[in-house]
């Protein structure tokens, strides 16, 4: 098989310890490989541990972020290297050499608790915040931070030996120094990251010469809890909280500013949508939020809603206009802006407290340097090249690019991307035999180690059956998410008059590692044996608090999570006291189950290592081939005849790559690969199992026979469909067609182009409207794409755009002036006013409403093409969504586990999704995804065992009276009358459901972590003091 | 001559037989059993007297058979197995002889759920085929079914009911043989509306030669109404009503629609008189006797023969 | 195996009114596997009488226990500890069993909870039928094995009546024929020439009609 | 006694309502404090004698949320759950506290919105309904020695 090269090494080298690193860190460690991270930084997390809340949920970063970071400071396949950097490296793919150098910390990280100690003593340390602090001589980035401990900086430290004196643990190293070390790594991930733009010397803006003149990532520092004013909303000038803020956009990008990139830094409108909501969010009108911008580019998915809530439902005002200057009124200290409205008339002025702007990234001289040591090319704009196709692979093979440093783009993309990079590395470095392929099994114990080694690191379970309940219940005020809204640490007092409580704590953010070794602690000094945690919702953390406290050598079942953020704060927000009560009985509830908490052992089964791709896209056969070049057997099911999908319509892409020679030569490659089957036509007819041993029924070949595939993952990518709304006199005249039509014509009869003097383009057809909300991201660049090729086949053409956004992020934004600077006249419309068109003879008339005129305007044109981007697939999904039990977006995509961090990742263990199955998106991407499913997939892959969990029913036999109803009621015929005569339940066998233990008569079945005392004791919690 | 009844002594003379019905008040009214009675007078060979039909209280069969009897004619005593056990029916049977009652039918009877009884005990110590050998043996062997003798023993001429169309079909022919091998004299069918049925089970019955041990009457029954004709065909159970049949009442005015019964109920007469294995008719002119007449005289039955 | 249905609560109300602390005993038997008169319907009559009473202003003390089995004294004898802290015994048990805690605390009232219906088979999940009446005198191996006595709405020994119509029996449509039940099994046998034997009167001394019955197994009495 | 404010407990499938509860969250969609959920693997666990005792214990309401019909996690514990609620339903019109306290919801995890709203108008009813009777006016002492 392709991949039976034995590897040189198994380790890979991560540049960046941000989000995207992180990802592609922990995929390659779960897959089995060593991984070493480096970050020049203090401590890993990048850009995102600095932001208060991420749109479009407003959840928390840090809550949703640290559980990943402590993951990888945990996972022991990884070493962690902060304040170190890459000066050299030698060597091909598959065996490079590359030289380290670790700035010296002064702080033993194995030594320093972060206690504080020295942070107390100089008053001065502040948490790291951008603008907004000096320098202090220790310093941790964040609350979560990891590794947990402080760092010094030299040069603000006067004296040393004062600092190692207040740490009681030793942990300042006087004398430590620079280290360097080589070491061998098969391939090398960048996830640098981007910088952000300084806007400082922008005069016109004021920003650093007015103190409330702030950058949008100085502002989320402002509302962070852990920022400099702890989360008050208060302006750096007066510390007076502000009540008109203004947002103004593009600062720094899109080539408005001098020493401004020409690019869009794509993620700044969300991110001032974000920051205006969460203010109006709390302050609700007492502080008025204005944004100044150009275009709206909320393209993601699900933005389009986040925009309109944003207007509809939080009151942001929205002004399309670009303000020229920011200046102080000296007798109020007001700040002035002034700007001219889109209608072009008399100049505007408005007076703000505060200013936010919206600075984008750009490449600064440290990765431009970077790149120089790890010679590979960059793009003009200094950001990593990489293949029209292929936005993973850098010009150097072996050397992989993730995230910010291949193009500006939000968190999502960046772990899609993470995962990708991961995916892509792993072909380069392995177990030094094969382990991990498919063929040869006998090395399972190769493949299995890190797992037992994860295990290992664990102490020795404690003996808790019989002992009375000693409680420990730990609140997270998980900043303002909890802390805001009610009295987290009243909430904690109250805890402690609660029975067998008997310790309770608030801990700020319990999922911080400093967090975490508090609650170990605590469970070791007060030696607790049951713990409850105040704080989000056991399906995003429950694991993670599991694990803390098997590794304070408490079994992981004796935890217990209240939900009192998801499930309470952000939904009580209006009524404070209520969500105080209503936390108390939560908790309440909490400690009196917790009580009835035992110790439980999980279940394994072997895994099945095939997987089912549904779906014969670009993203399905680009998933498909990923994995069967590691060694894995894929099934493809393609619901029609042939391979190909959606981007089989399309000649070119925007950067004139050849679409149709790539998409022939996948298809070649997925037909002739020895270890994938494709089946098409195809379609899904049943499903069952879990992940590592489903089994899908399917109806294929000429006859549509019904057959059944074993497999031990899913992979879903059925693509969506080009959408064809019934508008604009689209399918009843031929002068009207579409942006895909208009692709294949330019390439099959330019000459009749030629004849034609206009072209006009109508964009949002379809998309953005009522039954089809989210934007369909790939039109607007479809547009520009065409509109240049068209001048490119008849120069004279005129061509008019009428669009609601121009949404061409990222570098298509160069393409988007390069079509203005050629001529192609953009007119705005409002969705209100839409463009009205009748039949000319051979052409079209279009009558639209002029908004810098005012008026309204008939335009005639030869040729009128429709931007209909993207509808969902909504019965196939459907019927997947049916078949597999999988939740879908409003709008019929799949909707994933968790929109920023598990992009690829279904909510159902073991299914993956990749390309327009989850959400509009260009082919790019699709693969970008595709590679990412298979790198997430990869890491199930990469075990031998399925973890059944411990919630599985038990037959109490002396109870049973054998009457057979469990096992009629059973869905899987699961539990059956056994020699003694009574029902047993193979707990191998056993889904957990509990439908037995609900139906069984003589109260004989327990499910347990769901057991009728516990679940009873959750009500007793519920209503002790309320009668 | 197994015994003294009218009804076999017409039946062995091998010319058609006539039975009719009359059920018997609810309540103690003996001249309206008398004024029933009186219509048929000349018209029949036997008057059934039903025993609580329809699981309804009435007077008892017997009492109504003995107050016939006193009129000089020959009533036939129905018999349930449903509300008696065998001391109680074998007591009744010697009595009923005692009254010169000598013919009687053997029936198990409906359910009480169809009755204005439903809360009554179902007895049903014996069934109609163990009623019918019960009855036989008092006669041929003078014994009781506790074994003692009988003091002269009552002779009944032993009927039973048979219904041609209930389910199972196949076993329609089975079920009368084995009436036949309990030991049953005479049948009287349910109500014959789907004469081609019934005569597909006369074939079968011919075909074992079953004509010949046993004398075969089929029930008719004039409809009144339309009305009628639909209850009969879709809430009576064992009952066959064909819809050309119902469609040719309702086809008629109301007022002619009685008219139109007697007519269907003649012609049905006339069309079996030709089966074979068909010895006579039970005509059940429910609460209608008056009409019995005029069916038997213009179907040719009347005069009925002088024995 | 014996089946049975939980009274109506009013009834059941109505019964336990005067008391303030109750003894629910269930059984772990038959009225389980019917789903009657197990743990679980213990304990939702327990919370459904503690309700109703709280409903009045009053409360109501239930002890539950579920016996393995109700009907044999030596498992009745586990109430013993706990019969003197009862006003009186509410019982989910068949009457077997409602007789035998009867029979054994003497000055305790008992009250049944549920009505004991038939011995039955289940049919499918939550749906059991009567199969026997206890005749004391099997005929199942005459009529192929399906029981007249029990499933012919007459208990007809020569059926069917004139009242069977496609299968089903005249006094509803949800009751099967038991002689077209029978008659098919015989046809299914290839014996349908034993249906013209006549099955003579039964003896009916070996059933309830001869008094309560009472085995006796001398080699283990 | 102050405006009476209903409590309701409410059995959430951990596949579909309880993640529809934390999306209405993360959505920050609003609805009444008065519900309390408990989080279940499956609606087809809850055993009528959980919603009993829920009731028993003080609720005014409960209710069981379950997947959409043929979307069971688990093939048709939603089914068994639905069949549940209208045994117990009977049981509570007989015992007199009324078995439109108790209801059967279904939805999928995507639907933060429904759960908001079916949370909200389960409470007005219940609101509407007024105290569970085995609770008031008379005893609070005696559902308290519970």
């Amino acid at each position: 098989m392709e991949n039976q090269k034995s590897f040189q090494t198994n380790k890979v080298l991560v540049i960046g310890g941000g989000v995207g690193g992180i990802r592609a860190t922990l995929d390659m460690a779960e897959s089995g490989r060593d991984v070493v991270l480096i970050d020049k930084a203090h401590s890993i997390g990048g850009l995102m541990t600095q932001l208060d809340r991420t749109f479009p949920t407003n959840n928390c970063d840090l809550c949703t972020l640290s559980p990943n970071l402590s993951a990888s400071g945990r996972e022991h396949r990884i070493e962690l290297m902060t304040m170190t950097s890459l000066t050299k490296i030698e060597g091909e793919a598959g065996n490079f050499e590359v030289t380290l150098v670790t700035k010296p910390r002064y702080i033993d990280t194995d030594k320093c608790t972060a206690c504080g100690q020295c942070h107390a003593k100089f008053p001065e340390c502040v948490n790291f915040t951008p603008g907004l602090d000096h320098r202090a001589p220790t310093c941790m980035r964040y609350p979560q931070a990891t590794p947990n401990a402080f760092s010094i900086d030299p040069d603000k430290c006067q004296d040393m030996e004062a600092v190692a004196s207040v740490c009681k643990d030793g942990a300042v190293l006087l004398d430590d120094a620079v280290r360097e070390q080589k070491i061998r790594v098969g391939a090398v991930i960048v996830a640098a990251g981007a910088e952000i733009f300084d806007p400082a010397h922008l005069d016109n803006f004021g920003q650093g010469a007015y103190p409330d003149v702030v950058t949008s990532l100085e502002y989320e520092r402002i509302l962070s809890a852990s920022g400099p004013t702890n989360g008050v909303l208060v302006r750096p000038s007066d510390k007076k909280q502000p009540k008109r803020i203004a947002w103004i956009q593009c600062v720094g990008s899109r080539g408005i500013q001098k020493k401004a990139v020409s690019y869009c830094s794509n993620v700044c409108c969300m991110f001032a949508m974000k920051e205006a909501i969460v203010t109006r969010e709390r302050f609700g009108d007492d502080i008025e939020t204005i944004i100044f911008y150009m275009d709206i580019r909320a393209f993601g998915k699900d933005y389009e809603g986040y925009f309109q809530r944003a207007k509809d439902e939080y009151g942001v005002r929205f002004v399309r206009s670009r303000p020229h200057s920011v200046i102080p009124d000296e007798s109020t200290g007001a700040l002035v802006i002034k700007y001219c409205p889109e209608d072009g008339t008399a100049n505007e002025e408005e007076n703000f407290d505060m200013v936010v702007l919206s600075t984008g990234f750009r490449i600064g001289k440290d990765l431009r340097s970077l790149a120089e040591i790890l010679d590979i090319d960059l793009n003009l704009h200094g950001y990593a090249a990489t293949a029209n196709l292929d936005s993973i692979a850098t010009s150097r093979p072996g050397i992989f690019v993730c995230g910010m440093f291949e193009s500006p783009k939000d968190i999502p993309e960046t772990m899609v991307q993470g995962s990708a990079a991961a995916s892509c590395a792993m072909q380069f470095a392995g177990p030094l035999s094969d382990a991990d392929s498919v063929a040869d099994t006998d090395l399972e114990d190769e493949n299995g180690t890190w797992e037992f080694a994860v295990e290992d690191e664990f102490p020795p379970e404690i003996n808790v059956e019989g002992k009375e309940a000693k409680i420990g219940v730990f609140i997270c005020d998980c900043g303002f998410n909890i802390g805001g809204i009610l009295d987290a640490d009243a909430l904690a007092d109250y805890s402690k008059t609660l029975d067998n409580v008997a310790f309770s704590e608030m801990i700020g953010h319990g999922c911080s590692s400093e967090s975490m070794q508090k609650i170990q602690s605590a469970i070791k000094s007060e030696n607790l044996n049951r713990i409850v945690i105040g704080g989000c919702s056991p399906r995003t953390h429950e694991t993670k608090f599991q694990d803390t406290i098997r590794k304070a050598g408490l079994n992981k079942y004796l935890v217990e999570m209240a939900n009192i953020r998801d499930q309470n704060t952000w939904v009580h927000m209006d009524q404070p006291e209520k969500a105080m009560e209503k936390a108390r009985e939560l908790i309440r509830m909490s400690v009196s189950r917790v009580k009835y908490s035992h110790p439980l052992v999980e279940y394994t089964l072997p895994m099945n290592r095939d997987v089912l791709v549904v779906g014969g896209g670009v993203a399905g056969m680009t998933a498909a081939l990923t994995l069967a070049d590691q060694g894995f057997r894929i099934f493809v099911a393609e619901r029609s005849g042939q391979l190909g999908g959606l981007a089989a319509g399309i000649k070119k892409t925007i950067e004139g790559e050849d679409v149709s020679t790539f998409i022939t030569g996948l298809i070649d490659r997925v037909k002739n690969h020895s270890r994938i089957q494709v089946m098409a036509p195809c379609i899904i007819v049943d499903h069952e199992g879990m992940p590592g041993m489903f089994t899908t029924g399917v109806q294929t070949g000429p006859q549509m026979y019904y057959r059944q595939i074993s497999h031990g993952i899913t992979i879903l990518a059925t693509g969506a469909l080009h959408n064809r709304p019934d508008e604009y006199l689209l399918g009843k005249h031929p002068a009207v067609t579409t942006q895909l039509e208009i692709d294949t014509k330019i390439n099959d009869d330019p000459d009749s182009i030629k004849k034609w003097d206009t072209v006009a383009m109508i964009q949002c057809v379809g998309s953005r409207t009522a039954d089809n909300p989210n934007c369909s991201r790939v039109c607007c660049q479809a547009a520009v794409k065409n509109a240049l090729s068209l001048l490119d086949i008849n120069p004279e053409l005129r061509i008019f755009v009428l669009y609601r956004d121009i949404r061409t992020y990222g570098f298509q934004e160069d393409y988007y002036q390069e079509a203005r600077n050629r001529g192609v006249v953009f007119i705005r419309y409002e969705d209100s006013a839409k463009p009205v068109v009748e039949e000319d003879g051979e052409g079209v008339n279009i009558k639209f409403c002029d908004p810098v005129l005012g008026r309204d305007v008939i335009l005639s044109a030869d040729c009128l093409c429709l931007s209909t981007g993207f509808i969902a697939d909504d019965e196939s999904t459907e019927d997947l969504a049916m078949i597999f039990k999988l939740p879908r977006t409003d709008d019929g995509y799949f909707l994933e586990d968790h929109i920023k961090l598990r992009p690829v990742d279904l909510p159902v263990p073991g299914f993956f999704v990749a390309g327009t199955a989850h959400a509009p998106k260009n082919i790019r991407e699709s693969i970008a995804q595709a590679k990412a499913a298979a790198g997430r997939a990869r890491t199930l892959l990469a075990r031998d065992e399925i973890n059944l969990g411990a919630a599985v029913a038990r037959v109490d036999g002396k109870k049973c009276a054998s009457c057979l109803i469990c096992v009629r009621a059973c869905p899987y015929n699961v539990p059956f009358i056994n020699a003694d005569g009574y029902s047993e339940i193979d707990p191998a066998k056993c889904h957990g459901c509990g439908i037995c233990a609900g139906e069984c008569p003589a109260k004989a079945i327990q499910l347990m972590q769901y057991e009728d005392d516990q679940i009873i004791a959750r009500l007793d919690g519920l209503f002790e003091r309320m009668n | 001559m197994k015994t003294e009844s009218v009804l076999e002594k017409v039946l062995t003379s091998g010319q058609l037989a006539v039975t009719s019905e009359c059920g018997p008040p609810r309540g103690a009214l003996p001249d309206k059993v008398r004024e029933k009675a009186a219509m048929l007078k000349g018209y029949v060979d036997g008057i059934n007297v039903t025993d609580n039909q329809t699981a309804m209280v009435r007077m008892s069969s017997l009492a109504a058979c003995i107050i016939i009897r006193e009129m000089g004619l020959d009533p036939i005593l129905q018999m349930v197995t449903r509300d008696r056990n065998r001391l109680a029916m074998q007591s009744d049977i010697i009595g009923a002889y005692a009254f010169g009652i000598n013919t009687m039918l053997c029936l198990s009877g409906d359910h009480p759920k169809f009755g204005d009884h439903p809360m009554a005990a179902n007895v049903y110590d014996l069934d109609s085929v163990q009623l019918i050998q019960t009855v036989k043996q008092m006669r041929e062997e003078g014994i009781f079914q506790g074994g003692d003798k009988i003091l002269n023993p009552p002779q009944m001429f032993i009927g039973a009911a048979a219904n041609p169309f209930a389910d199972p079909f196949e076993l329609r022919v089975a079920r009368l043989a084995k009436k036949i091998n309990a030991g049953v004299d005479f049948v009287q069918t349910q109500c014959i509306y789907n004469l081609d049925k019934f005569e597909k089970w006369m074939e079968g019955i011919c075909d074992r030669g079953l004509d010949k041990k046993v004398y075969i009457m089929p029930g008719i029954t004039p409809m009144k109404s339309a009305g009628m004709a639909r209850y009969m065909k879709n809430r009576v159970p064992g009952m066959d009503v064909p819809d050309e049949v119902v469609k040719r009442m309702a086809g008629v005015p109301k007022e002619k629609q009685a008219q139109e019964g007697v007519d269907i109920a003649v012609e049905s007469i006339e069309r079996l008189k030709n089966v074979k294995g068909v010895h006579g008719f039970h005509i059940m002119a429910i609460e209608w006797e008056q009409i019995v007449p005029e069916i038997v005289k213009r179907s040719g039955l009347y005069p009925r023969p002088e024995l | 195996m014996i089946t049975a249905e939980r009274k109506p609560l009013e009834e059941i109300i109505e019964c336990i009114r005067p008391y303030d602390r109750i003894l629910l005993v269930g059984c772990n038997e038959c009225v389980t596997v019917c789903a009657a008169g197990g743990r679980k319907e213990v304990g939702l009559l327990a919370s459904a009488l503690r309700m109703a009473f709280m409903k009045e202003g009053r409360t109501l003390e239930i002890t539950e226990l579920t016996l393995e089995r109700q009907c044999d004294p030596e498992y009745v004898e586990e109430l013993v500890t706990m019969i003197d802290a009862a006003d009186a015994v509410l019982s989910m048990a068949c009457g077997c069993g409602v007789q035998e805690v009867a029979r054994r605390y003497k000055n305790k009232p008992v009250y049944p909870a549920v009505n004991t219906k038939f011995m039955g088979a289940s049919v499918s999940q939550g749906v059991w039928a009567e199969r026997c009446q206890g005749c004391g005198d099997c005929i199942l191996g005459l009529t192929g094995g399906i029981c007249p006595v029990a499933r012919c709405s007459k208990r007809l020994l020569n059926g069917p009546c004139g009242g069977s119509t496609s299968g089903k029996c005249e006094i509803s449509d949800d009751v099967e024929c038991a002689w077209q039940l029978i008659w098919d099994r015989m046809k299914e046998l290839g014996i349908q020439d034993r249906y013209e034997e006549v099955m003579v009167a039964k003896d009916w001394r070996t059933s309830r009609d001869g008094g309560p019955r009472k085995i006796v197994r001398e080699d283990l009495a | 006694m102050d405006k009476f404010e209903p409590v309701i407990v409410a059995f959430c499938c951990h596949y579909c309502a309880y993640t529809a509860a934390d999306m209405a969250g993360s959505k920050r969609i609003p609805y009444p404090p008065n519900v309390k959920i408990v989080r279940v693997p499956c609606s087809g666990k809850v055993d009528a004698i959980h919603i009993m005792k829920a009731l028993e214990k003080g609720a005014d309401g409960v209710y069981v949320a379950g997947c959409l019909e043929g979307d069971c996690h688990f093939k048709k514990g939603n089914l068994n759950a639905a069949h549940r609620v209208e045994y117990v339903k009977k049981l509570l019109d007989e015992t007199g506290i009324g078995g439109d306290r108790v209801e059967m919801v279904m939805m999928s995890a995507g639907m933060g919105e429904v759960f908001a709203q079916t949370a909200t108008t389960i409470t007005e009813k219940i609101r509407k309904l007024g105290p569970n009777p085995a609770k008031f006016p008379s005893n609070r002492k005696a559902a308290s020695n519970e």
